[in-house]
């Protein structure tokens, strides 16, 4: 080894091959564990649980849109300023404890050690500390709803001076508690980010070289560094939002020397790149996916590993792109309408190369590929439509109507929620040892997808009516007092949609217990997390496996079966 | 602490670089852009409100000259332990890390000092701008410093009893970081007229 | 000459904007044209690709669809001849982005960044959660005696040039006229300046854009365009001290 | 880490000690710089320059002694320098996109009044203090 030859090398790894083998109780095994898959687990129900909560925010300030006064069954009367605070948590929770816990933290726990062929990741118990700081983190988020003044409600991007001064935003422990919930689920997702690399970059199988490791950790890898490099300045700059909230400082008051624009800044240059952080995740689920079931090599993947790295470095030039109107110098607008639309290249090159991918493949359309292929298929018009807002010309008319709402939830719902079920129904097997039932699935996705889409088209016709968000009450708004059934229709389809997520619930509890047993490879895959025993037990394999080629080798000419695992020595039948 | 089995994981090193310190130079990376936010904000209005010179002015160049020499003399200490580590001297790391950790004290006890002063003076966070910087930033390089310390007691403990000597030169790295931050806060916060 | 390429594109695609934007929201001003142009213009390019994108994604779900007995295919993607079906439509796409990154610069710089000469000024002054619109009156200066302080409506007359300068008292707001197609940001402790001109005379909807707190729901007001007879009864009447704060 | 071993004897202790004093040599001339500064003024090269230099230029130089020898970046793998280069340049990006709106108080058709009005008074109660002998900063 690398290391051999000097004093400072870590203990041998001899002695612990036999680790793990005693009985544990029930909460060193499943509350303080440090196994990767237990934490994973963790990060996984808590963003179920989050996106539950999430989604019943939805449900009352929707409803409070289409009828408006009218008391929302199970929430009573939505007043502005529980409006305010529930569409401004609603954003918070979805992003920052839905999407990135699920996708990047779950997954990522999840899939990194079995995809490499490692034991486990590298820091264990940073692993779980990162995990108990983000729990910390949730609950402060959900206490804060319920001190004195109420939740935050100056929206998820709490531009000051509303945020900074309780004499405007008057949720004086709410705009607190809602700041160091935001700071210190960051702080976690830097210790876990840090074991994420360390662990891809050190702990590899030996015999994976860097074209061998499935797209999926690259995509979280690109991720969590982009999330380190972008977080620093909202780090400092949550600080500075706290010392003006708490100690009276004026970094953000204009009467005092402060600049509310600088604020901006920060929230934006972290703001954009986390589109980023949450999205290559989910392409990478999908690459996964469309992979195994078309039985075919992914198209070209060098080049959609170059897209990747090309779309995280150009999301570090865009981030004032938010900020056209919002009070930027004009002539910075020109600069930032190029880069965006420079960023739309790399990106519309990546789906492209996902969709030929799909060229001469044997397409088996069971529930995760429906889901990977459907994430293709509705990020493609979230894609298209962020276009408008990136051109600088017609960003004038659309900010921050409902057409950025309705393109941006093009983007994060197939990113969180379709990314996460096709992950999950995905890795389900391999989690828990059962398979999922596939016509409970399918029924599952087609009322989601389609009540999906006519939630936000709606709302896509509404900004290009010149809605603004954000309002609680179009009644008062002469100009837009109609279109009443558009906003009933949008409602209506998030009641069909939140109905058949009881349909996932359902078949995932079923599944857990009655499902059909799995064994070890199901789908027939190649990467290594499918030579482990479903689900893995702590340790993961008896022997470490070796590496011997691309995780991608399906239909090789020449071979009886269409699929070649990573760790079968070449030159032998594959091992069932 | 010692008593938990390692990862297999863990004693891998695809890149040749052993995983402590990986992790170690990635902290590093995501401090640079903690620091660096707060420190391109303060100079952006330091630059465009001419009246801040003034305000600056009322800092110590004294006490941030005698702190800036209080780091970088831990700095040496704390090199020196890595240097008795890597030739597996663990008591000799663990008296260097002590005295790393004691150059930090003096450094906090120094900052005290000063800070009562100028407090006293009514120059306290609020006062304007350049004073808010100055506590904000200043304050968050001394957390760094305590974190340090109170993690370099403990490798320091375990240096004495001749484990974990890795992780001497893990700490080190970090403090000769925190030592860098403060080599650049000292021209900004105090030099600068 | 820049000026005539960006006139030549938009005579193609504003009929199309026209339809588009303009069928809901009436063309409150002198630019709304533009913007619709654009965003007509940009519907047309990305419906394009995303149209493509539909089809070949649906035609090879449809197409490779899994048959007995027949196995998937080995592809790497580093084919040349199957490779140029994605290098063509990059560069395909690269060249609309050109395009649109021309129009939406000839369009930000003609209302954001150019200040034609302006016959009037007005100055709007946000605040939770009301907005305050002062008319320069009958002497068309600001800052004299005979200025029209108005609340929660703000006068103008059609065919005007108007600046306006644009202020916060207290948390960031949002200037915005829909059917002016106008946004921006008021920032407190900045002066923020623009223009516009109205065409079409009626009652608008001024909305705050910007999340300004509890009351930010209910912070509109109303634009009203007069002719110019109208305006001119308007002033008559406004600067004898009638028309107080309503 | 093999080539570690090789350069470990290159820095011994008396080494270390070494960087050390010189790191204390420019601690010294940056603080006497300011002070040394009016009386070093040669043609074009003003006072502030020389303060810019003695101050930011000697703190880039500590900062390099320090990374390469204490923290052996110099003889760490090359792609841990590109990576705490490529955060620093990051920083610098910010900066470059963020100073046009918050470091300048006048732009195209916008201007930051309220900070021209700090900076106005600010100014003034420095010149009033100065001809009462009074500390203008402190208590407001």
């Amino acid at each position: 080894m690398a290391e051999a030859g000097t004093v400072d090398t870590h203990d041998a790894p001899a002695h612990d091959a036999e680790h793990g083998h005693h009985e544990q109780s029930f909460l060193s095994k499943y509350i303080f564990s440090t196994d990767h898959k237990i934490i994973a687990m963790q990060y996984m129900f808590t963003g179920i649980v989050m996106a539950l909560i999430g989604g019943y925010m939805s449900y009352a300030f929707r409803m409070q849109l289409a009828f408006p006064g009218e008391s929302v069954p199970g929430y009573g009367v939505v007043s502005q300023g529980e409006y305010n605070s529930l569409v401004t948590n609603h954003g918070t929770i979805m992003i920052f404890w839905v999407a990135m816990p699920m996708l990047i933290a779950a997954f990522g726990n999840y899939l990194i050690p079995l995809m490499i062929g490692a034991d486990d990741m590298v820091f264990p118990r940073i692993n779980r500390l990162s995990y108990q700081i983000f729990l910390i983190s949730a609950i402060i988020l959900i206490v804060s709803f319920f001190v004195p003044g109420g939740g935050f409600g100056g929206a998820w991007t709490s531009y000051p001076p509303l945020s900074a001064n309780a004499e405007y935003n008057l949720t004086p422990y709410g705009a607190t508690f809602w700041l160091v919930a935001v700071a210190l689920e960051f702080v976690a997702f830097l210790l876990g980010g840090i074991n994420f690399i360390t662990t891809l970059m050190n702990s590899r199988a030996p015999g994976m070289r860097m074209h061998d490791i499935p797209m999926v950790l690259w995509m979280i890898i690109i991720a969590s560094i982009l999330f380190m490099a972008s977080v620093g300045p909202l780090i400092a700059g949550a600080v500075m939002l706290f010392m003006d909230q708490v100690v009276g400082t004026g970094f953000f008051d204009p009467d005092r020397g402060g600049d509310p624009v600088l604020w901006q800044h920060l929230f934006w240059f972290f703001g954009h790149p986390e589109v980023y952080v949450v999205l290559l995740p989910a392409m990478g689920i999908v690459a996964e996916i469309i992979c195994t079931f078309a039985r075919k090599k992914l198209f070209n993947y060098k080049l959609i590993l170059y897209t990747a790295f090309a779309t995280g470095i150009i999301s570090f030039f865009v981030w004032a792109h938010h900020q056209f109107v919002a009070g930027i110098d004009p002539r910075m607008a020109n600069v930032f309408t190029i880069t965006t639309l420079i960023i739309s290249i790399p990106i519309a090159e990546m789906l492209f190369l996902y969709i030929a991918t799909l060229y001469g493949g044997s397409i088996r359309l069971t529930t995760p590929m429906l889901w990977a292929l459907s994430f293709i298929a509705e990020f493609l018009i979230g894609g298209i439509t962020g276009i408008f807002l990136g051109a600088s010309g017609s960003d004038i008319y659309f900010h921050d109507t409902y057409f950025v709402l309705a393109h941006f939830h093009y983007t994060f719902f197939p990113i969180a929620i379709i990314g996460f079920f096709a992950g999950i129904t995905y890795w389900f097997p391999k989690m828990f040892g059962r398979m999922m039932n596939d016509s409970l699935g399918k029924i599952h996705f087609w009322g989601t997808i389609i009540a999906f889409n006519f939630i936000f088209i709606p709302l896509f016709i509404l900004g290009a009516a010149g809605q603004h968000r954000r309002i609680y009450n179009f009644q008062n708004f002469p100009d837009l007092a109609g279109m009443q059934d558009l906003r009933v229709i949008a409602t209506s389809a998030l009641l069909v949609m939140l109905v058949f997520q009881a349909i996932f619930l359902f078949n995932f509890v079923y599944s857990l217990f009655k499902g059909k047993p799995a064994g070890k490879n199901p789908w027939k895959a190649n990467t290594l997390e499918w030579t482990a025993d479903s689900p893995p037990p702590h340790g993961n394999w008896p022997e470490l496996p070796n590496c011997y080629r691309g995780p991608y080798e399906y239909s090789v000419p020449g071979r009886e079966d269409d699929y070649w695992p990573q760790d079968v020595p070449p030159d032998t039948a594959p091992a069932e | 602490m010692s008593t938990m089995t390692r990862p297999i994981a863990t004693t891998r090193s695809a890149t040749g670089i052993p995983t402590g310190k990986l992790a170690v130079w990635w902290v590093i990376g995501s401090e640079i852009v903690i620091f660096g936010g707060l420190l391109a904000s303060y100079v952006m209005f330091r630059l465009g409100h001419p009246e801040w010179a003034e305000y600056a002015s009322h800092t110590n160049t004294w006490f941030g000259g005698a702190n800036t020499f209080v780091l970088l003399t831990s700095s040496l200490f704390a090199v020196l332990a890595h240097h008795a580590a890597e030739h597996g001297d663990g008591k000799t790391a663990a008296k260097w890390l002590l005295g790393t950790c004691a150059g930090g004290l003096v450094f906090l006890c120094i900052k005290a000092v000063e800070w009562t002063g100028e407090i006293q003076h009514g120059y306290t966070i609020t006062a304007n701008g350049f004073w808010s910087f100055y506590y904000t930033a200043a304050g968050i390089h001394a957390l760094h410093v305590i974190a340090g310390c109170i993690i370099m007691l403990i490798i320091a403990k375990q240096a004495w009893k001749g484990q974990e000597l890795q992780r001497v030169e893990l700490i080190g790295i970090y403090w000769h970081f925190v030592d860098i931050v403060w080599i650049f806060l000292f021209p900004l916060l105090y030099i600068a007229k | 000459m820049t000026q005539g390429i960006y006139d030549f594109i938009k005579s193609i695609f504003a009929p199309l904007g026209e339809y588009l934007i303009g069928s809901a929201v009436p063309v409150g001003s002198s630019f709304a044209g533009d913007i619709d142009a654009l965003i007509a213009l940009v519907a047309v390019f990305v419906g394009f690709w995303a149209l493509l994108a539909y089809a070949a994604f649906f035609f090879l779900i449809f197409r490779f669809r899994a048959r007995d007995g027949q196995r998937a295919q080995y592809v790497t993607g580093e084919e040349k001849d199957l490779k140029r079906w994605i290098t063509y439509p990059h560069a395909a796409i690269i060249l609309c982005d050109l395009v649109i990154v021309f129009m939406a610069i000839m369009v930000w710089y003609n209302i954001k960044q150019r200040l034609p000469e302006a016959d009037s000024t007005v100055r709007i002054v946000a605040q939770q959660w009301a907005w305050n619109f002062v008319h320069p009156g009958p002497d068309n200066e600001l800052d004299t005696d005979d200025d029209i302080n108005t609340f929660n409506e703000l006068h103008v007359q059609e065919g005007t040039t108007y600046h306006y300068e644009l202020i916060s008292k207290d948390v960031l707001h949002d200037f915005s006229v829909p059917v002016f197609r106008l946004k921006q940001d008021a920032i407190p402790g900045r002066v923020m300046k623009g223009w516009f001109r109205p065409t079409k005379a009626g009652a608008y909807d001024i909305q705050c854009a910007e999340m300004c707190g509890i009351g930010h729901g209910i912070m509109g007001a109303r634009i009203i365009v007069e002719t110019p007879e109208e305006h001119a009864a308007w002033m008559s009447q406004g600067s004898a001290g009638k028309l107080a704060s309503r | 880490m093999a080539e570690h071993q090789e350069h470990a004897d290159d820095h011994g202790q008396a080494f270390y000690v070494k960087i050390w004093a010189i790191l204390l040599v420019l601690l010294i001339v940056s603080i006497l710089g300011p002070i040394l500064a009016p009386h070093m003024e040669i043609g074009f090269l003003k006072a502030w320059m020389i303060t810019l230099m003695t101050a930011f230029g000697i703190a880039v130089v500590k900062a390099y002694l320090v990374a390469a020898n204490f923290m052996h970046l110099n003889i760490e793998k090359r792609y841990i320098t590109y990576l705490l280069t490529t955060m620093l340049m990051l920083m610098l990006l910010f900066f470059a996109g963020v100073a046009p709106d918050v470091m300048r108080h006048e732009g195209q058709n916008w201007e930051n009044v309220a900070a021209e009005a700090e900076i106005e008074r600010a100014l003034k109660a420095e010149g009033a203090a100065a001809a009462h002998g009074e500390d203008p900063s402190a208590g407001h």
